[in-house]
């Protein structure tokens, strides 16, 4: 049995980075163009994010040229919305699905999985969520949106383009 | 403080997990008991001895075990019947839990009975429901042709009844609703409604799931015009197992349905070409049914009845008086339901300004003191109130007055935490 | 005796139950784990450990209590998935027992959806089911016009494929079969079943109530056409408690199936005005789920696997053929099924020249020898014998060959008993 | 817990009395004339009975002129079935429902209820089965099936009848 959540944990968790992104959080809003628009919940505690992906032909394939947002959630879901379009935008997809990678093996890793900085950057802060089960599904919340998105974007891309 | 359990720190004791202590050293500070309640003592006793030295199938075993098992399920049974003062025993039925035993009663309204519900007719419920009191009904409808109405909400968080005769109407065939909300903590006035809905020959369900926990229910007293015609309980809030809850219904109800699971048990004969049914509680309960939870629940209710639900009720009542005070002293706090606690059960879900409810409750519970956050399954009465979640906290027979004493604190160090202390 | 499992007696004391002795100081000789398997202390324990030390409810809780419940009782998804070699953990659903499993199959396919049965449709299972494969499934095609076909048996209680031709057709829309009957002990060609139905089309459901129990299972390592769609066990068989059974189903059938009950934890989003829902595994499981028994029957598979399910498959083949050797040995007994201990389950059903088995198991249980007696909850396979009950002796992991022994010696006592011993 | 069945006790059980019954039954078949045929199972072993009643006009009232019988069962249910129908055959009904409360007291009082033999006559022997639960049921499944029987005869015939 593993618990989180001491009074030192706290800190941990709660990264002066995070709070910053919770209280000033990047590149909300929702814009236009986007090909692919998606609605997520978290079921549990009714923490909502409708997110919208841009993705424009790039030199090496597709690249995430926007990732727009809508979201209503405790800190954790704010700040990782905040930090993952922060890092995804201007990636190439293949990219950017890499970082994804990442960061799911980061939040699943049970706190023992040491994150890379030069992947992730401000995502690294979220190293201490991943011992608090209870949250994890928090900090996920928009990157599984945004998986969900970015494989319709490129279908619709697909269908709708010459190649 | 008045009307306090007597002996508290001697209940206590009953309850093992009580002396629980989590990260850093805290001691368990349990607040979430309206989500599931904590165990004595007796009842993992029962359960235990049972597994060790009774278990066997019930009804179909006819050797010692078999008889000792079947007497000890069946004596849950009675103890249910006597808890809930319920007119027969044979009107228990053992479900799974609450939710399963209102999908009992709306998915077998959907076939052929003279309760069936078809096109035209309406099944009403209230915007506080549980999901599980919502969806059932939901499917039943969609499922049918019929149509779902409900009560909305006034502002205190009561049922809005002034639509209450365009909304009962000859074509309402099921009137559902809870007792005791737990969300608003609202107890509704069931004898009532029961009473205009049955004017128009419509079933009453009551979702008793927050009420059996926190009050005496006696049926058999209820005026006939007011008792509602099925009632469901859920055994884990009631300090029993989970694994369990109990449909009653009144037999003439039963009588009328057509069955829900098919199986073992709840035959009178099977022929490839077709089968007859055995008659009520038997008919409900298909399959090997929950017998270590069974004989769990049964020592749950005797242990909340030797304390009295007089008491119980009580202690509830005065805990959570103390909960609205103390609440009322953290500056950012909007309670939500009724804000005075009479008439009130012991859910109380509120906001504190500028701290999302998920790390209200990260930070109690970093402090050891556990309430839920989230929309507690009543997404539609948050959306009502305009809100996207709460954290709720939840006292029962088990919780001091110094519980309460360390959640406001703990609240407090939330606002300092995010920095909304001023 | 070759192939019993090593160290029995050691593994019979990890049962408490064992050491039990009944009226006139007899030892407890529990032939009836057909029915219901004993519970070693392991499970006991694990169960009283939950609830004294890490109950909460679980996926709503987010407190410490709530974080270690949620653990538990997803491990024991994880641990249910790794018994059954499931191809994903998410196909792994928990209900209330093996029943509720075959009815929320046969219940949600009378409902819109890729998999609805309607007129003109046929469901096909076989005359040796338990009731709980049958029932479902004659509600099911009752309530919406579809038709129920049958495979018949053989003398011997095998399946009778003669007319398999005209009995899988393109109208089939649903083949249910026991792996393993829980009467005649036949264990059936799933694979060429299943094969065969796939080339229709239909779902294949396998009802593996005694299969699971006895034989390792490892779906994964099944070919696709060949591997069920949905398989069933129950939790009580499998040394776990009451209140619990899996339903396993593929990710496409479950996908393709609508909602069966509706409630908390099943949802996405609810509004009054309709609902959407979660994914497998959630999608199935409304209410609170029986946690403690999820954690109970996840240490029993746990158990099992570590004796190894081929050691308890071969343990129970050796004493089904101890068994029915002396069995051979007493005037007037007809076994009915297979008579040899090959390719057979571990359910003897037995009768005897001149006494009914009521009186029969009356006798053994004077002598602390339990088994039961009746139609097991097979009454058309008995039918198909011509026989209105049968007696049955049951063996399972702890079944000593000494408890054989004491079995076909109170047998002997029955017939002098009642006076047919010539 | 009460646990029936030592060796010892088998014989309570399976007195002389119903051991005769067993062999012997009493009125066995089913003949005319009758009022009210009923089929009753017990579920759970699937023991049988249809019975018939035929119920004639007395003196003081209804009389059993007739309980016919076809069952399939054990001992106790073959022999119950035979005592029960010797027993009520010729009794006014009044008196008979009488005797049917007496022998329901005696099975269901847990071998605490002292029979008495003025009323149930060869009924008394089966106040052993009170102590093994399992088989009450089979005692009780003729006296059940007599009572609906008669119950529906006695409609029947006010139906039919002038009065
Ligand atoms: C073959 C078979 N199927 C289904 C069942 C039903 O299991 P449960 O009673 O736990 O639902 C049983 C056991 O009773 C069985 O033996
Ligand atoms: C008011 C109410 N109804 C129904 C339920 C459902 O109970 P269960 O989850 O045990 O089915 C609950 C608890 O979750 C409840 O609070």
């Amino acid at each position: 049995m593993t618990a989180g959540g001491t009074g030192q944990d706290l800190d941990a968790l709660y990264q002066e980075i995070i709070l910053d992104h919770y209280k000033n959080p990047l590149h909300a809003g929702l814009r236009e163009p986007y090909e692919a628009e998606v609605h997520h919940v978290n079921p549990t505690c009714g923490d909502e994010v409708t997110l919208r992906v841009h993705v424009s032909p790039g030199e090496d394939g597709d690249v995430v040229a926007d990732v727009s947002y809508d979201a209503v959630g405790c800190s954790i879901s704010q700040a990782s919305t905040s930090v993952m379009s922060d890092l995804l935008i201007g990636k190439p997809v293949a990219e950017a699905l890499t970082v994804h990678e990442e960061f799911l093996a980061l939040m699943q890793g049970k706190g023992t999985v040491e994150p890379d900085e030069d992947v992730l950057e401000d995502g690294v802060a979220f190293a201490g969520v991943a011992k608090f089960p209870a949250r994890i599904k928090c900090a996920l919340l928009s990157w599984m949106a945004w998986k969900d998105a970015v494989s319709s974007a490129s279908t619709t891309q697909s269908n709708g383009g010459d190649a | 403080m008045d009307g306090l359990l007597p002996q508290l720190d001697v209940v206590r004791k009953d309850f093992p997990i009580l002396e629980r202590t989590l990260a850093g050293n805290r001691p368990l500070v349990y607040l979430d008991s309206a989500n599931t309640s904590q165990k004595p003592q007796c009842v993992i006793d029962a359960m235990v001895d049972h597994l060790e030295h009774h278990n066997a199938n019930v009804a179909r075993a006819m050797h010692q075990l078999g008889a000792e098992s079947s007497e000890a399920f069946e004596a849950a049974r009675d103890t249910v019947a006597e808890f809930l003062g319920a007119p027969s025993r044979d009107e228990v039925i053992f479900t799974k839990n609450a939710s399963e035993a209102l999908n009992l009663l709306a998915n077998t309204m959907a076939w052929a009975g003279d309760r069936q519900v078809g096109e035209g007719d309406e099944v009403l419920v209230t915007e506080m429901e549980h999901h599980s009191n919502i969806v059932p009904w939901q499917l039943l409808t969609q499922r049918t042709g019929a149509t779902l109405r409900w009560f909305g909400l006034t502002d205190d968080g009561r049922l809005d009844l002034s639509d209450v005769d365009s909304l009962i109407t000859e074509r309402t065939k099921v009137v559902s609703l809870t007792w005791v909300s737990n969300m608003l903590g609202t107890v509704n006035d069931v004898a009532a409604i029961a009473r205009r809905a049955h004017e128009v020959g419509a079933v009453v369900v009551v979702d008793a799931a927050q009420a059996a926990p926190q009050m005496p229910i006696d049926l058999a007293s209820m005026p006939v015009e007011e008792r509602p015609d099925a009632l469901v309980f859920t055994g884990h809030k009631t300090v029993g197992p989970t694994g369990i809850g109990v449909l009653w219904g009144s037999r003439a109800l039963l009588d009328a349905l057509p069955p829900f699971l098919g199986g073992g048990e709840m035959i009178e004969t099977v022929r490839m070409e077709g089968s007859t049914y055995a008659g009520i509680p038997h008919k409900f309960e298909a399959g090997t049914p929950p017998i270590v939870e069974a004989v769990g629940l049964g020592a749950a209710l005797r242990y909340l009845t030797d304390l009295g639900m007089d008491a119980v009720a009580a202690h509830e009542h005065a805990i959570t008086a103390y909960a609205l005070e103390g609440l009322a002293g953290v500056p950012g706090v909007t309670v939500l339901g009724p804000q005075d606690a009479a008439d009130r059960g012991g859910a109380i879900a509120f906001e504190l300004a500028g701290v999302h409810p998920h790390d209200v409750a990260q930070v109690l519970d970093s402090r050891g003191v556990a309430v839920r956050a989230g929309h507690h399954c009543a997404r539609p009465a948050h959306a009502r109130f305009g809100v996207q979640s709460t954290t709720r906290m939840s006292s029962y027979l088990y919780t001091t007055p110094a519980e309460v004493d360390a959640f406001v604190e703990a609240l407090e160090a939330a606002r300092t935490y995010f920095g909304v202390a001023s």
